[in-house]
C-alpha cells in the first residue's frame, strides 16, 4: 500500500494522502492526470471497481472537488481520488471508457452541479428531475427554500423551528432554552 | 353509447405531445357525473364502494411502506373489503404514501386519471398537507390538493397502520355519507387543477387527461 | 413427261439425300465464289429437299409403301452396300434433316462467312443420314467417318483456343472408338463373310469363339462411345462446351441419333451384352443427371443433359430387345428421341443466341418474354412434362416396365428425370430472376431479333405437334384433356387486353368449360367439382384487386382450374396422371410469377433463418417455386409408380379397376399415398409448403392453400376408395397414413405458432388443417370419410377467407411481418371480422362449422380406436388456438403503427368472396345436415352409410351434436351478458379513447411499434416446446442436397480435361466390357 | 331426453336460468369460503362472505368508463358467454330432469371445446384495449392451456373407452350406486392426469403466471374495468364452479343433489387452492414442461391401464 | 508344300499390325506432344490396315481375278479375299482424312496456345 502510493506520489504528483478509515485512503490529484492514473489503478493496482463517484461544492475556495472512489476486492481496501475542478471551468475527463457504468454517475453530476463531461453517453439527459430550468439544484448557491415556496407555494400555518434552538427547548424547558 | 362526437369545447388542447403523438392519445375532457336519480340506490351503489375498497398498488412514497402491514395477520383489512388492485382502472382508492416529488406527481396524475370514477385519494402523512420535513426541498410539493383533490388526510411521520385502518373505516363512513366526491371535483375544477399541475411539472409531455 | 416424273420419282428416291449432298455440296464453293446469296440458296434448298424426299418417303411407307431397300451397282447383297428406309429411318432421318434445317438456319450467320462451311455441314447431314439408312457395317464406318470428319472440321472453324483444344480431344476419342469399331467389323466380316447387317444377322451363328466375343465386344465399344457413356466422355462434354450451338446441337442431337440408330441396327448381335448395355445406359443416365447438379455452364450443362438423354435411350433400347418388347419401340423410343432431338437443339441454339456462359447470367433475358416461353417450353419438354412427347413416352416407358416387374429401373429413371428436372429448372429460375437495382454487375441487356428465335419457336411447335400425334397414337380418346391448354392459348392471346377484361373473359371461360367438363360427374367427383371449380372460380375472383398488368397470369391461371376439372373428370390413370401433370406445371409457373422484386440466389437451399429479416426480405418466389416443382415432379412420379404398380396388375389403366390389383394393391396404395401426401404438404415432405405459399402471389397462395391443396385430397380419396376400401387393403398403411396425417397437423399447427410472417403462418396452419384430412381418410370408415370431406369444405371456406382477407391486409400495409402490423382493426373491420369468424370457425369451437369436423373427426377415431392419433389430434387444436390468436392480435389488435392510420379497408373485390364463403360457414354452422347429406350420398357407394340422425341432432356410437340447438343456445348465452352490459353502459358515462389511453404510470408509451407485443410472441412456448419444432426436416433435405451436390462433385472428378485422360478411360471401358462380360473365361 | 313445443323449451330455459343463479351464486360463496380458509391458514380473518358480491356490485356501480372499440366491448360477453354456455351443457344433477340443461345439446366433447369459446374472444378483447401486457399475459395463458390440454385430453379419452360414451349424463350414470364406482376408485390413473390438469385449468398457483398481479398488473384484464369487470368476475365463479361440476361428473361420480354437488366440488376445489397455497408459483414455460412431462406421462399410462385391465 | 505353310505370312502380317495398334495406341496414350500422338494414331491406324488386310489373306492365293487359272468353283480357297483389300483402301483413305485433320488441328492449337502440350490443353473440364 505504501509503495503503491509513493509510487503514484513520484509519477502522479499525488498529495493531500489521508487514511481515513481502516482500508480507506483518500488522496488529490490534479485534473490532468486523473484518467491516467484511474486507468493505471484499474489495470495495474487491481482497483477495478469504481463504487461510485460524487462531488462536493466547495463554494468558499471557488471549486468542485470530484471524488472516485475505487475499490480493490484483492486487498479488500478502497482509495478514494479527490480531483479538483475550478467552478468557472466544471468540466472533466469522462472515464465511462474504463467503467462503462460511470456515466450514470456523470449524467447525475451534470444535473445536479452541472459539471460537464464530454463524450459521456447521454450525459445531458434528464436524470432524476424531469424539465429542470434553474441553475443545476446542488450547487450551494441555488436556494431551494426560496424556490420551493416560489413553486410549490406555502401553506399558512405551518411552522418552522431552528432545530437546535428547539431541541433545546425541548430538552431544558425549564430554563428556557437556555444551556446554561 | 360512445360519445364520438364532442364539440371543440368539450376537447383538450395536449399541446405537451407532437402533432404524431396527437393522434395516438384521447383529447376528450373528462366528465362529471351525477348520483344516480333514486335515492335509495344511489346510497346502495355507496355502500357498496365503500366495503369494496380496492387501493392502487402504487406506492408513491415512504408511506408506501406502511401499507404492506394492512394485509398482514395483524391488522388484515380484508375484514372491510380492502384489497390491492395492481392497475389503476380497476382501483377506487388511491393511497398517497407521505411526500410526492415533482417527477412522481406526473405519475400520481396519471395513474388517478386513469382509475375510473367513484375514487377517492386518501393523502398519508405531513408531506401531503405541507410539505413536512421537505417544505423547503426543490423537488417536493408543498400542498398536494393543489393538484388532486383529496378526500381524506392521515396525518402523521408517518402514521401507524392502526391509523391507517382507522382512516379507511372514517373513508368509508364518509363515502356511505356521500361525502366523497373528489372525482367530480376535480372534473369541475379542471382546468384549475391541470394549471397548477403544469406550473410544477415543467415537461409536460402528456395528454391533459390521461384517460 | 413420263421420263421426268421417273426422273423425279428416282430422284426422290432416299437415295437422293446422298446425291443431293454431295452434288450439290461440291457445287457450292463454285456458286459461292459467283455469289454469295445463291450458294446460300441452293443449300437450303438442298436441305429442303432431303427434308422432301425423306418426308415423301416416309409417308409412302406409312400409306403402306414396303420398307424400301436400295441397292447400289446393281447388286443384291451381301455383296452391294445397301440403305434402308423403312419407318424408323424414315422418321429418324426426317427429324434430324429437320434439325438440321433449322440449325441451319439458326447457324447462318456463321455458315455463310465459308463455302466449306455450307459443304462441311451438308456432308455432315447426309454421314447421318448415311448412318442411319446404311445396311451395311463397313459403310457404316465409312459414314461415321464422313460425319466425324466434317465434324471437326466445322469444330476447327471456330479458331478459339478451348474449341480447339476440345476438338482434338473430340478427335483422338472418336478415332479410337472407330478403331475399334473398324477391328469389329473386320472381325466379323472375317467369321461371317459379309458386311451386311441383315446377312450377318441371319448368319449370327457363325459369330463364335473368342473371335466373335472380341469381334462383337469391339463393334459395341465403337458405337457406344459415339454415345458418350460415363466416365468415357469428357471429351464430348468438352466439345460441347466450346463447339457453337449450331455445331453442338447437331453433335448432340444428330451424331448421336446416327450413332444410336446404328447400335439399333447392330443390336440384334448383342444378345450377350444387353445387359452391360443396359447398365451402361441407365449409369450413364444417372451420373450425367447427378454431375448436372453442380454445373453452371450453360453448354456443358446441355452436354451432361444430352449424354444423359442417350444413356436413357441406351437403357431402354436394350430394355426393350431383352423384352422382345419391339412393339413399344416407336412409341418409347420415338417420343424419348423426338423429344430429346427438338428439345436439346432448341436449347442448344436458345443457348447460342442468348450467349450467356453462365446459367447464373441468364437473368438478363428474363425481360423477355418471348425467350423466357420458349426456355420453358423447351425445358418442360425435355424432363417430360405434359403434353410434351417425352412425357407419352416415359408414361409408356413406365408402364411397360412395371408390367415386367423392373422397379429398379424404373426407379433409376425417375431419379434420373427428377435430378435432370433440378437442375434444368433451376437454369430457368435463374432466367427468371428479375436483377435487383443494387446489383453491381448487371449482365447486359440480351438483344435478339425475332428472326433468330423462329427455328427455337419451329421446334416448339413441332413438339406440341408431335405429343398430339403420339396421343392419337396411344389410344388417348378423350380429347378433352387438352381443353385447359388451349383454353390457356387462347387467353394468352388476349393477354394484351385491360387486365380487368381479360380477367373476366378468364373467368368466364372457366365457369363455362368447367360447368361443362364438370356436368355429367356424380358422387365424390362431383363434390369435389363444387369446390375446386366453383371454389375456384369464386377465390380466383378476387384476383381482380389486382390493378398492375399480370402477364401470363390468367392464361396459366385458366390451365390450371380447368387441368382441375380434367383431374375430375379422368377415367383412365393416364389422363389423371396427364391432368395432374399439368396441374403441377401451371401452378408452378404461377407461383414463379409471383413475388419477383428482389434479386435472390435461386440455387436449392431450402428454408431460411426467419429470425434473420434482412435475409429474409430479400427471398422471392424463384427459389420456392423451383422446390415446389421439384416435390411435383417426385410427387407425379411416386403416382406414376403407383400406377404402374396398379397396371402391372390389372393390366388397364381405367381408375375403377385400381381396385383389382390383387397382391399389389398394398404397394400401389402406399406409392400413390406418398405421392398425394407430398402434394398436400405431409409430415416432413411439408417443406415446399411454407415458401411456396408465403411467396406466391397473395390472391394465388388462396387458389393454391384452399383450391389445389384439395386436388391432393381429392386423389387421395379415389385412391382411399378405389384402393383402401373396396381391396381390403391391410390396415397397416391406412395406420401409417393416419399418423402421418396427424404428424402433419401437429407440426403444422405447432411451427406455425412461432411464423413472424403472416403468409407463412397461415401456410403452415393449412398445412396442419390438411393433416386432419388426411387422418379422416386414412380412418376408412364412413364417419371418418364424412368428417374428411366435410373438413375439407370447410378447408377450403377459411382458408379461402384467411388468405384473402390476409392479401388485403399485405395490399394495404405492404408488410408481411405480423409484428409490423397491429390495431387494422380500426381500419380493416370487415376483414377483421371475416378473418375472426374463419378463425373461430378453424379452431373448432362451437358454434360454428370448424366444430362439426372435430366432432366427427374424433368420434370416427374413437370408434376405429385410434386413441393416440386423437391424443394429438387434441393437443394439436389446443395448439391451433395459439396461432390463431396471434394472427388476431398481433395483426388486426393492438397498436396501430402512425403509417397505418390512414389505411383504407381491403378491396370490396377481395371482401366479396370472403363474405360469400362466410355466409356459406354461417349456413353449414347452422344446418350441417344440408353439407353431409351431400357427403354422405357421395361417398355411400364406397362405405356404407353408418349416420344417424335424430332430429337435427346426429348420433354416433360415442356421442351426440346437435348443431342447431348448439347454435342457438350460443347465441342466446351471448345476447344475454351483451345486453346486460348495454344496460349497466347507460349508467356510466363511457368514453371512447385512443390506443395509446392504456394503463401506464412511469414511463408513457412513445411509439406504437415499442408498445405492440407482436414480435417472439410465443418466447416462452418456444423456450419450453420449441425443441420440438426446430427445422429437422429442412436441415434433413438440406443435407440431402448438400449430400447429392457433393456426391455430384466427386462424380465428375474423372473429367480432368486432358484428352489422354479420356483416351485412356475409352480403353479401359473396352477392357471392363471384356471383363464384365466374361472376357477372362474365353 | 325430448322437449316439445314452445312452452317445453321456455321452461328449459327458466330451469337453466335457475341453474344459473344457483351455480353462480354458490361459485361466488365458495370464491369468498376460499378466501376465508387461506385467511385462517394466514391467520387473518379474511373477507366477509358478501365481499365477491359487493366488489361485483361495485364494479357495475362504477360511473364511468372507457372503451377501446368493440372487440373490447364484446370480450367481456364472450367470455361470460363461454361460461354460461359451458353450464348449459353440463348436466348438473344426476336424474334430475330440471337440472340437466341443455345437455341433449352435445356431449363432452362439445363443453371441452366450448371451454375455448369464452377464452377466445377475452383474449380478443384483451387485445384491442392495446395494452402489451394483455397481449402477454394471453401468450401466456394460451401457451399454458395447450399444454395442460394434453393430460386432460388423454384422462378424457380414458374414460371415454372406459364408459364407451361422450355423453356426460351417461358417464356419470356409469358411476352411480356407491363411491366404489366412480370414476376416481375405477381409474384412478385417469383421475390423477385429470386433476393434475386440472391444477393448469384453474389458474391458481403454482400456475398462476399468465395472471401474474405484480410483474404484468393482472394479465389479461389488465384494462378492463367497471362492468366490463363486474362481467368478468361473475364469470371466473360461474366458469369455475362448472369446471368443478364437469370435474365432478366425469371423475367423482356425479351430484344426485344440490348439497352432495357442493360438498364434491368444493373438495376438488380444494385440491387446487391446498397446492395452490403451498408452491410456488413456476415460469411460465417451466409450467409448460411440467405438463408435457409427468401428467402427460400418467394421461398415456391411463389410456393404456383402460385398454389393459378395464376393457379386457 | 511349302515350309512357309507352317508360318504364313498373313499370321506375321496380323501379328505386327497388332503390335503397331498396340504401340499406336501406348503412343497416343503416353506421349504428350501433340504431334507424337498423331503419329501414334497413324501407328494404330496402320496396324489396323494390317490386321484388315491379314484377314483377307489365304495363304498361297493368288490374285483375286477369276480366269481359267481360278475356277470359280475354288475361287473361295484359291483366291485372296478381296473386299478387305478393299475396305483397306477406303480405310486408308479415311485415315489419311483423319490425320490431315488432326495436324491441322495442331496447326491451329499451336497458334492458340503456343504449345503443343495435350496437358496443357485443359481449359474446359469438370
Amino acid at each position: 500500500m505504501k509503495d503503491m502510493l509513493q509510487r503514484l506520489q513520484r509519477d502522479f504528483n499525488i498529495s493531500d494522502i489521508t487514511e481515513r478509515q481502516l482500508r480507506l485512503t483518500t488522496f488529490h490529484v490534479k485534473k490532468q492526470s486523473a484518467e491516467t492514473l484511474l486507468r493505471e489503478l484499474r489495470d495495474r493496482e487491481g482497483y477495478t471497481h469504481l463504487n461510485f463517484m460524487t462531488c462536493i461544492d466547495y463554494i468558499e475556495d471557488d471549486i468542485f472537488t470530484l471524488v472516485y472512489m475505487l475499490h480493490n476486492y484483492d486487498k479488500k481496501n478502497t482509495l478514494g481520488i479527490h480531483v479538483n475542478i475550478s467552478r468557472d471551468d466544471e468540466a472533466m475527463i469522462s472515464i465511462h471508457t474504463l467503467w462503462a457504468q460511470a456515466w450514470t454517475y456523470q449524467r447525475e453530476l451534470r444535473e445536479m452541479y452541472g459539471i460537464r463531461f464530454p463524450g459521456s453517453p447521454r450525459v445531458d439527459e434528464d436524470f432524476c428531475l424531469e424539465g429542470w430550468d434553474q441553475i443545476p439544484p446542488m450547487r450551494r448557491e441555488f436556494d431551494t427554500k426560496k424556490f420551493s415556496e416560489e413553486r410549490f407555494g406555502h401553506r399558512a400555518g405551518r411552522q418552522s423551528e431552528q432545530p437546535r434552538k428547539h431541541m433545546k427547548v425541548e430538552l431544558y424547558p425549564n430554563r428556557g432554552g437556555d444551556e446554561k | 353509447m360512445f360519445k364520438k362526437t364532442l364539440n371543440t369545447e368539450d376537447t383538450l388542447k395536449n399541446s405537451g405531445l407532437t402533432d404524431e403523438e396527437q393522434q395516438l392519445f384521447s383529447n376528450a375532457r373528462p366528465q362529471a357525473y351525477e348520483p344516480y336519480p333514486i335515492k335509495a340506490v344511489e346510497d346502495f351503489a355507496n355502500w357498496a364502494r365503500a366495503n369494496s375498497l380496492w387501493i392502487l398498488a402504487f406506492g408513491t412514497g415512504c408511506g408506501a411502506i406502511e401499507l404492506r402491514p394492512l394485509m398482514t395477520a395483524r391488522f388484515d383489512a380484508n375484514r372491510f373489503g380492502v384489497a390491492g388492485r395492481p392497475t389503476p382502472r380497476q382501483s377506487s382508492v388511491f393511497v398517497i404514501g407521505g411526500y410526492a416529488s415533482v417527477k412522481t406527481l406526473k405519475r400520481i396524475i396519471r395513474s388517478y386519471e386513469q382509475m375510473q370514477g367513484p375514487k377517492f385519494v386518501i393523502a398519508l402523512g405531513i408531506c401531503p398537507v405541507n410539505g413536512g420535513m421537505y417544505f423547503d426541498s426543490y423537488n417536493t410539493v408543498n400542498q398536494f390538493d393543489q393538484y388532486l383533490p383529496v378526500d381524506l388526510y392521515i396525518t402523521g411521520c408517518m402514521p401507524r397502520p392502526e391509523v391507517l385502518v382507522a382512516g379507511i373505516m372514517e373513508l368509508q363512513k364518509k363515502i356511505k355519507a356521500g361525502e366523497c366526491n373528489g372525482a367530480n371535483l376535480y372534473v369541475e375544477n379542471f382546468d384549475w387543477y391541470k394549471s397548477n399541475q403544469k406550473k410544477v411539472i415543467k415537461n409536460w409531455d402528456m395528454p391533459d387527461y390521461n384517460w | 413427261m413420263v421420263a421426268t416424273t421417273d426422273t423425279i420419282d428416282i430422284f426422290l428416291q432416299p437415295l437422293g439425300i446422298y446425291i443431293l449432298a454431295l452434288g450439290v455440296g461440291f457445287l457450292i464453293p463454285l456458286v459461292y465464289r459467283v455469289n454469295r446469296n445463291s450458294a446460300i440458296l441452293v443449300f437450303f434448298t438442298a436441305l429442303l429437299i432431303m427434308i422432301v424426299i425423306a418426308g415423301l418417303n416416309l409417308l409412302a411407307i406409312i400409306n403402306g409403301a414396303s420398307v424400301m431397300d436400295i441397292e447400289t451397282a446393281g447388286i443384291k447383297p451381301p455383296f452391294s452396300i445397301n440403305l434402308r428406309f423403312g419407318l424408323f429411318e424414315g422418321a429418324c432421318v426426317l427429324a434430324v434433316n429437320t434439325v438440321a434445317l433449322l440449325g441451319a438456319w439458326h447457324y447462318l450467320p456463321r455458315l455463310k462467312q465459308h463455302a466449306a462451311a455450307l459443304l462441311l455441314y451438308l456432308i455432315l447431314v447426309m454421314g447421318i443420314n448415311g448412318m442411319v439408312m446404311t445396311r451395311d457395317l463397313f459403310n457404316l464406318f465409312i459414314f461415321i467417318e464422313i460425319t466425324s470428319i466434317a465434324t471437326y472440321a466445322l469444330i476447327g472453324m471456330e479458331r478459339t483456343a478451348k474449341g480447339l483444344a476440345a476438338g482434338f480431344k473430340y478427335i483422338m476419342a472418336t478415332s479410337i472408338a472407330s478403331a475399334f469399331y473398324l477391328l469389329g467389323t473386320i472381325f466379323i466380316y472375317y467369321q461371317t463373310g459379309t458386311l451386311n447387317i441383315d446377312d450377318i444377322i441371319a448368319n449370327q451363328q457363325l459369330i463364335i469363339g473368342p473371335i466373335g466375343f472380341i469381334a462383337t465386344l469391339f463393334i459395341l465399344t465403337g458405337l457406344l462411345i459415339e454415345l458418350k457413356p460415363y466416365p468415357a466422355n469428357g471429351w464430348g462434354l468438352d466439345v460441347y462446351e466450346t463447339a457453337p450451338g449450331g455445331i453442338a446441337s447437331l453433335i448432340s442431337v444428330g451424331v448421336s441419333a446416327g450413332v444410336f440408330f446404328a447400335l439399333y441396327k447392330v443390336l440384334p448381335i448383342m444378345d450377350l451384352y444387353l445387359t452391360s448395355i443396359a447398365f451402361i445406359g441407365g449409369f450413364t443416365f444417372l451420373i450425367s443427371n447427378f454431375i448436372g447438379l453442380k454445373q453452371e455452364n450453360t453448354k456443358r450443362l446441355l452436354g451432361y443433359s444430352s449424354i444423359g438423354q442417350m444413356g436413357l435411350l441406351t437403357l431402354v433400347i436394350a430394355l426393350l430387345v431383352q423384352l422382345d418388347a419391339s412393339a413399344h419401340i416407336p412409341l418409347i423410343i420415338g417420343g424419348l428421341f423426338i423429344n430429346h432431338l427438338f428439345a436439346k437443339a432448341g436449347l442448344f441454339w436458345l443457348a447460342a443466341i442468348v450467349d450467356r456462359k453462365n446459367i447464373k447470367d441468364w437473368s438478363s433475358i428474363a425481360k423477355h418474354p418471348s425467350l423466357l416461353i420458349l426456355l420453358c417450353i423447351l425445358l418442360t419438354a425435355l424432363v417430360g412434362l405434359p403434353p410434351f412427347p417425352g412425357f407419352w413416352a416415359k408414361w409408356e416407358l413406365v408402364m411397360l416396365l412395371a408390367s415386367e416387374q423392373l422397379f429398379g429401373w424404373i426407379t433409376l429413371i425417375l431419379i434420373g428425370s427428377l435430378l435432370e428436372a433440378v437442375y434444368l429448372f433451376r437454369w430457368f429460375s435463374y432466367a427468371r430472376n428479375v436483377e435487383s437495382s443494387e446489383s453491381v454487375e448487371k449482365p447486359a441487356e440480351v438483344s435478339v431479333s425475332f428472326l433468330q428465335q423462329i427455328p427455337i419457336f419451329i421446334t416448339g411447335l413441332l413438339l406440341f405437334a408431335i405429343a398430339y400425334v403420339m396421343s392419337r397414337f396411344m389410344n388417348v380418346d378423350n380429347q378433352l384433356i387438352y381443353f385447359p391448354l388451349m383454353a390457356g392459348f387462347a387467353i394468352w392471346l388476349i393477354d394484351r387486353l385491360n387486365v380487368r377484361v381479360k380477367s373476366l373473359i378468364m373467368l368466364l371461360a372457366v365457369s363455362i368449360g368447367g360447368y361443362f367438363l364438370t356436368k355429367d360427374l356424380e358422387g365424390i367427383n362431383k363434390l369435389f367439382s363444387y369446390l375446386l371449380i366453383g371454389g375456384g372460380i369464386l377465390v380466383s375472383f378476387a384476383t381482380l384487386y389486382r390493378h398492375d398488368d399480370r402477364k401470363g397470369f390468367y392464361p396459366l391461371l385458366s390451365v390450371l382450374l380447368l387441368s382441375l376439372a380434367t383431374l375430375l373428370r379422368a377415367q383412365t390413370s393416364l389422363e389423371f396422371f396427364f391432368a395432374w401433370e399439368l396441374m403441377a406445371l401451371s401452378s408452378y409457373l404461377l407461383v414463379m410469377l409471383g413475388r419477383n422484386k428482389q434479386n435472390c440466389d435461386p440455387g436449392i437451399r431450402l428454408g431460411n433463418d426467419q429470425k434473420n429479416d434482412q435475409k429474409y426480405n430479400q427471398i422471392n418466389a424463384i427459389k420456392p417455386a423451383l422446390i415446389y416443382l421439384l416435390f411435383s415432379l417426385a410427387s407425379a412420379y411416386f403416382i406414376l409408380v403407383g400406377f404402374a404398380v396398379s397396371y402391372s396388375a390389372t393390366g388397364n389403366y381405367f381408375l375403377f379397376s385400381l381396385g383389382d390389383s390383387g397382391t399389389s394393391t398394398t404397394l400401389a396404395f402406399s406409392l400413390l399415398a406418398i405421392g398425394f401426401i407430398i402434394k398436400i404438404g405431409g409430415f416432413g415432405l411439408h417443406i415446399w409448403l411454407p415458401e411456396v405459399y408465403a411467396e406466391a402471389d397473395d390472391d394465388f397462395t388462396a387458389i393454391l392453400s384452399s383450391v389445389v391443396s384439395k386436388a391432393g385430397i381429392f386423389g387421395l380419396i379415389i385412391i382411399a376408395a378405389h384402393l383402401g376400401v373396396r381391396a381390403d387393403i391391410g390396415l397397416n398403411p391406412a395406420y401409417v397414413l393416419g399418423w402421418i396425417g396427424i404428424l402433419t397437423a401437429t407440426f403444422g399447427a405447432l411451427m406455425a405458432v412461432f411464423q413472424e410472417d403472416i403468409k407463412r403462418l397461415v401456410a403452415y396452419s393449412s398445412m396442419g388443417q390438411l393433416g386432419y384430412i388426411v387422418t379422416g381418410v386414412a380412418l376408412m370408415s364412413h364417419l371418418g370419410w364424412v368428417s374428411a370431406m366435410y373438413m375439407t369444405v370447410n378447408h377450403f371456406l377459411f382458408k379461402g377467407i384467411l388468405f384473402l382477407s390476409v392479401a388485403g391486409v399485405i395490399l394495404r400495409t405492404n408488410e408481411r411481418f405480423m409484428y409490423k402490423m397491429g390495431g387494422l382493426i380500426k381500419n380493416m373491420p370487415v376483414t377483421f371480422t371475416f378473418t375472426m369468424i374463419a378463425i373461430i370457425a378453424m379452431s373448432g369451437v362451437p358454434p360454428l362449422s370448424g366444430y362439426g369436423g372435430k366432432w366427427m373427426f374424433f368420434n370416427a377415431l374413437m370408434d376405429k380406436g385410434w386413441y393416440w392419433i386423437a391424443a394429438l389430434a387434441f393437443f394439436s387444436s389446443a395448439v391451433a388456438f395459439l396461432y390463431m390468436f396471434r394472427l388476431l392480435q398481433t395483426v388486426f389488435l393492438g397498436q396501430r403503427k402512425l403509417e397505418h392510420r390512414k389505411l383504407r379497408e381491403a378491396p370490396v373485390i377481395l371482401l366479396i368472396p370472403q363474405g360469400i364463403l362466410i355466409a356459406i360457414i354461417f349456413v353449414i354452422s347452422a344446418y350441417p345436415k344440408i353439407l353431409i347429406d351431400v357427403i354422405s350420398t357421395a361417398i355411400d357407394p364406397w362405405i356404407s352409410n353408418t349416420l344417424v340422425w335424430k332430429g337435427t341432432a346426429m348420433q354416433a356410437h360415442y356421442g351426440y351434436w346437435d348443431a342447431p340447438l348448439i347454435m342457438a343456445i350460443i347465441a342466446g348465452a351471448w345476447i344475454a351478458p351483451l345486453i346486460l352490459l348495454l344496460l349497466f353502459a347507460k349508467t356510466m358515462k363511457v368514453q371512447k379513447v385512443e390506443q395509446f389511453n392504456i394503463v401506464y404510470a412511469a414511463e408513457r408509451p412513445r411509439r406504437p411499434e415499442e408498445t405492440h407485443f407482436a414480435y417472439n410472441f410465443y418466447a416462452h412456448y418456444d423456450r419450453a416446446i420449441g425443441f420440438v419444432v426446430r427445422p429437422r426436416a429442412t436441415a434433413f433435405w438440406n443435407a440431402v442436397i448438400e449430400w447429392t451436390h457433393s456426391f455430384a462433385a466427386s462424380l465428375r472428378i474423372f473429367y480432368n480435361g486432358n484428352g489422354q485422360t479420356y483416351a485412356l478411360f475409352i480403353i479401359m471401358y473396352f477392357v471392363g466390357l471384356f471383363l464384365v462380360n466374361g472376357g477372362l473365361a474365353l | 331426453m325430448i322437449v316439445e313445443g314452445l312452452g317445453g323449451w321456455l321452461s328449459k330455459v327458466g330451469n337453466f336460468s335457475l341453474t344459473l343463479l344457483i351455480v353462480t351464486t354458490y361459485g361466488l360463496l365458495m370464491g369468498a369460503f376460499i378466501e376465508r380458509i387461506i385467511a385462517k391458514v394466514q391467520g387473518r380473518i379474511g373477507i366477509p362472505y358478501r365481499q365477491p358480491f359487493i366488489n361485483i356490485l361495485k364494479n357495475f356501480f362504477k360511473r364511468t368508463a372507457i372503451s377501446h372499440g368493440v372487440m373490447f366491448y364484446l370480450g367481456p360477453v364472450f367470455r361470460i358467454a363461454g361460461g354460461i354456455g359451458t353450464l348449459a351443457f353440463v348436466p348438473v344433477i344426476y336424474g334430475d330432469e330440471m337440472f340437466s340443461n341443455f345437455s341433449m345439446a352435445g356431449d363432452l366433447f362439445l363443453v371441452i371445446y366450448f371451454m375455448f369459446f369464452g377464452q377466445l374472444g377475452m383474449a380478443l378483447g384483451a387485445g384491442e384495449s392495446g395494452h402489451p401486457y394483455s397481449a402477454i399475459g394471453i401468450a401466456r395463458g394460451l401457451s399454458q392451456m395447450t399444454a395442460y390440454e394434453i393430460p386432460f385430453a388423454l384422462a378424457v379419452i380414458s374414460i371415454v373407452i372406459q364408459y364407451d360414451t361422450l355423453s356426460i349424463t351417461q358417464i356419470v350414470a356409469a358411476q352411480q350406486g356407491g363411491w366404489q364406482n366412480w370414476t376416481v376408485v375405477t381409474n384412478w390413473v385417469a383421475t390423477l392426469a385429470a386433476m393434475l390438469a386440472f391444477l393448469g385449468m384453474m389458474g391458481y398457483s403454482p400456475f398462476d403466471i399468465f395472471l401474474a398481479p405484480q410483474e404484468i398488473p393482472i394479465g389479461p384484464p389488465t384494462e378492463f374495468h367497471s362492468a366490463y369487470l363486474g362481467l368478468m368476475q361473475l364469470n371466473r365463479a360461474l366458469f369455475g364452479a362448472t369446471k368443478l361440476v364437469l370435474f365432478m361428473n366425469l371423475f367423482f361420480g356425479g351430484a344426485t343433489g344440490w348439497v352432495e354437488l357442493m360438498i364434491k366440488t368444493f373438495l376438488i376445489y380444494m385440491v387446487a387452492i391446498v397446492i395452490g397455497v403451498a408452491f410456488p408459483r413456476f415460469r411460465v414455460d417451466q409450467g409448460i414442461r411440467f405438463f408435457f412431462k409427468i401428467p402427460t406421462l400418467i394421461g398415456i399410462m391411463s389410456i393404456i391401464y383402460v385398454q389393459m385391465v378395464l376393457t379386457s | 508344300m511349302n515350309t512357309l505353310i507352317n508360318f504364313p505370312i498373313s499370321l506375321i502380317v496380323l501379328c505386327s499390325g497388332f503390335i503397331l495398334i498396340l504401340l499406336g495406341l501406348w503412343g497416343m496414350l503416353t506421349q504428350r506432344h501433340l504431334i507424337r500422338i498423331i503419329i501414334g494414331f497413324s501407328l494404330m491406324d496402320t496396324g489396323i490396315h494390317m490386321v484388315m488386310v491379314s484377314i483377307g489373306y489365304v495363304t498361297g492365293g493368288t490374285a483375286p481375278i477369276i480366269n481359267n487359272a481360278v475356277p470359280m468353283s475354288e475361287a473361295t480357297n484359291l483366291v485372296v479375299d478381296p473386299v478387305p483389300s478393299a475396305l483397306v483402301l477406303t480405310a486408308i483413305v479415311i485415315g489419311l482424312g483423319v490425320t490431315a485433320v488432326m495436324l491441322s488441328f495442331a496447326v491451329r492449337i499451336y497458334k492458340t496456345h503456343k504449345t503443343l502440350m495435350i496437358d496443357k490443353l485443359t481449359e474446359s473440364k469438370w
